[in-house]
């Protein structure tokens, strides 16, 4: 049977991806941000997953106001990277996996989740981020990412965005389907975004290093209080933008001491930079104990 | 309508929620229309005569004339889909927030470096934050408003 | 405050839509069929509302296999009819809510449903037909619905689809965000599709008579039970089309009895007939008592 | 996989799930694209090359040309996208469901105004009912397959 072992948390700060395109990662405005992704990207050669479930939001990229699903599922066989207004990144093409994805859509629609199911679209910096940090530079052509990756994007850009509490039981319900898929597969879910931002108003620029630590203390030790966490908290010590950290509790709802294994994950890697751009960037790895 | 807004008390955050969203639909599509190249084209070389081929307010035009993200925001723009402006000008995020606090983009690029603006004072409207409505805009300090 | 007073429920035949657009109501196949919807065009009349929830299914028109919600929200200003194939129909433009559908997404979200927000599509015949069967013919161009109409499309054509439960439990989310609208509106909510039919294969054609009417006195008087029915009791006794009567919950959910008024709504109408083209129709109107 | 698929003991029926879907993605993406005039046009005139631009499996452009519906459904397809096909040809949904059980236009129709296809012995594969596959195809009692 397939499983969940092991999540990453990372931001995706569009500017990250720019500062690799561009080749401007060893300028002192970028080394220490980098540093902390050195171990990450050995990690994931020595822990290489059969398959990425990758929980992002699109930016305003592949969904306009035409079309907003509050959680869709990419159920197709490819992603093209998007163009979000400065060309599309030089990175290569996200291959998906279309049978697990499927089999997951099945499952959790019948948990009582309600997922769009898309087949086709433009995967954004919120998607192609994650994975240039945590793969390096892969030639867009001649490279490749490690494995298949299943885009999940969840609306974090209109109110209301779902609830830290119903992202969680989300992930719960991930992970019973990853279960139930009889394929022996080595699965790793993703949660990106966050940690503290905000892109607009008198306000831009806020950063609370404080705020994100605690939380993510809490989510590391004590998954479910943080989950309950209401949207006014993030918003009010965390941003406007702060919201996306929502997305990290779907990843951590998947990991099995939720479901009970009475054993927390093991911290393999615990990271935090202020800045990046306008961004805290938070990242973290944590394996099934 | 009685659903409940409490995130209004916050300074300098406008929440892009329902009603902005529907404010701002308009505005919106037609940043979204810059994601095209020709559309792009077609928009810089003559803005106004672009703007005009979309339903949009006179004053969320004028916004977007005067590159006032600010102004963008109050309606119903989403920072999201402005960034098209954005990217169309050649700007990063980072000038593009930056450009609506009021603060040179040296003062902004600094305050991000050291830190990032400090929580303290800007949890509530009715703090004395660098954020609040009394303090604007930043940056001005012994100032003259102009 | 705006509240939910009537229930409509009706099938949605394509070849309903191409009578009336062809005026041919008045020959013998038609008759029985247009003669069962004469108390309702005047009930309609008597009863006229200020908003229509209605609730129906896209059959492959404005969701393609690209892009596949399980529950999606019309908050647009208009929606036109589509082109299935056989041209638009010539029917008025709908004209949408997007106050009180802006309002229902947002409260109903923060319900935990997952719904995906459109404010562009077309709509096809499962929203067209009942609202021509209910309102008579009406010009394209001079002619009007009689309201404003909120689309509420469920996915009904790519399994899993939700379940009779899911539903009925969301029709108990859109009555309370319906109540909490501020302004005084008179709101019904029209459930559509069904009742047995199967399209496809050498069991096209079904129609179960004894199921379809049993299920009706079920749906009137138990809903909370009728809603326990599972997908495979649907597709086997009311063939595979059938499942188009979960969306029926929806609006049943949606009356005061399911949410403690202690008093089970009045049925001002009940009509059956068999076929239309491939299909047994049904038709109720409930009343709030 | 190990998730239930109790739809699989009802006889002539087919359940368009996620590995229909899958099955069936170009097949009804096809179908799709015949939502627009410009594209039936091109269909009728080289049914064969207009078919050949899509990424579909030979079986399923086989059964497409013969209009055999029961082989698309069996390849992935769905009725409501292959309605497209029948739209495309001036047929109604009644012509194209009837043409599925191997009854005439007229027998089929003829079963629908007389109350439709009794569900005896038509709910589990193994009863007796006319949609069995031993009873296949309809309405051709006493005659030979062809
Ligand atoms: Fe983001
Ligand atoms: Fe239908």
């Amino acid at each position: 049977m397939a499983r969940i072992t092991a999540s990453v948390y990372t931001s995706h700060v569009p500017a990250i991806g720019v500062a690799m395109d561009l080749q401007k990662t060893g300028e002192d405005y970028w080394k220490p941000l980098f540093a902390g992704y050195d171990f990450s990207r050995r990690w994931l050669r020595d822990n290489r997953p059969d398959v990425i479930f990758l929980v992002y939001n699109d930016h305003a990229t592949a969904f306009s106001l035409d079309l907003i699903p509050t959680f869709a599922l990419g159920t197709g066989a490819q992603f093209n990277p998007a163009d979000e207004g400065w060309g599309a990144r030089p990175v290569p093409v996200v291959q998906g996996h279309p049978e697990l994805a499927s089999h997951i859509a099945q499952s959790v629609i019948q948990q009582d989740f309600d997922l769009t199911l898309v087949n086709r679209m433009d995967v954004d910096h919120g998607l192609t981020v994650p994975l240039s940090l945590m793969c390096g530079e892969q030639d867009p052509v001649h490279g490749a990412w490690p494995c298949p990756v299943i885009p999940f994007h969840v609306n974090v850009v209109q109110y209301p965005v779902p609830s830290g509490q119903r992202c969680f039981q989300l992930g719960q319900a991930i992970r019973r389907a990853v279960e139930s898929f009889d394929e022996d597969l080595n699965v790793q879910i993703w949660g990106t975004g966050g940690m503290s931002h905000q892109l607009q108003g008198a306000r831009a620029g806020l950063i609370n290093r404080e705020w994100d630590n605690a939380w993510l203390d809490q989510m590391i030790a004590d998954p479910a209080a943080c989950a309950a966490t209401p949207h006014i908290d993030y918003v009010r010590e965390a941003g406007s933008e702060g919201i996306e950290l929502v997305m990290w509790l779907i990843a951590r709802g998947a990991m099995s001491d939720v479901a009970g294994s009475g054993r927390p994950p093991r911290v393999a890697h615990r990271f935090y930079h202020v800045p990046a751009s306008n961004t805290a960037v938070g990242h973290l790895i944590l394996e099934n104990a | 309508m009685a659903l409940d807004k409490p995130y209004q008390d916050i300074p300098g955050t406008t929440i892009f929620d329902a009603e902005q969203s529907r404010k701002g639909y308009w505005l919106n599509q037609f940043c979204t229309s810059l994601m095209k190249a020709e559309n792009r084209a077609r928009f810089k070389a003559d803005e106004r005569a672009y703007l005009d081929e979309w339903p949009m307010t006179e004053a969320q035009k004028a916004a977007v004339l005067a590159r006032d993200l600010n102004a963008c925001m109050a309606q119903g723009g989403n920072i999201y889909f402005l960034a098209r402006i954005g990217a169309t000008d050649g700007l990063s995020f980072q000038q593009m927030a930056g450009s609506m606090t009021g603060m040179s983009e040296q003062k902004y690029r600094h305050m991000m470096v050291s830190g990032g603006r400090s929580i303290e004072g800007n949890r509530y409207l009715g703090e004395d934050g660098d954020a609040q409505p009394h303090r604007q805009p930043q940056g001005q300090a012994g100032h003259t408003k102009d």
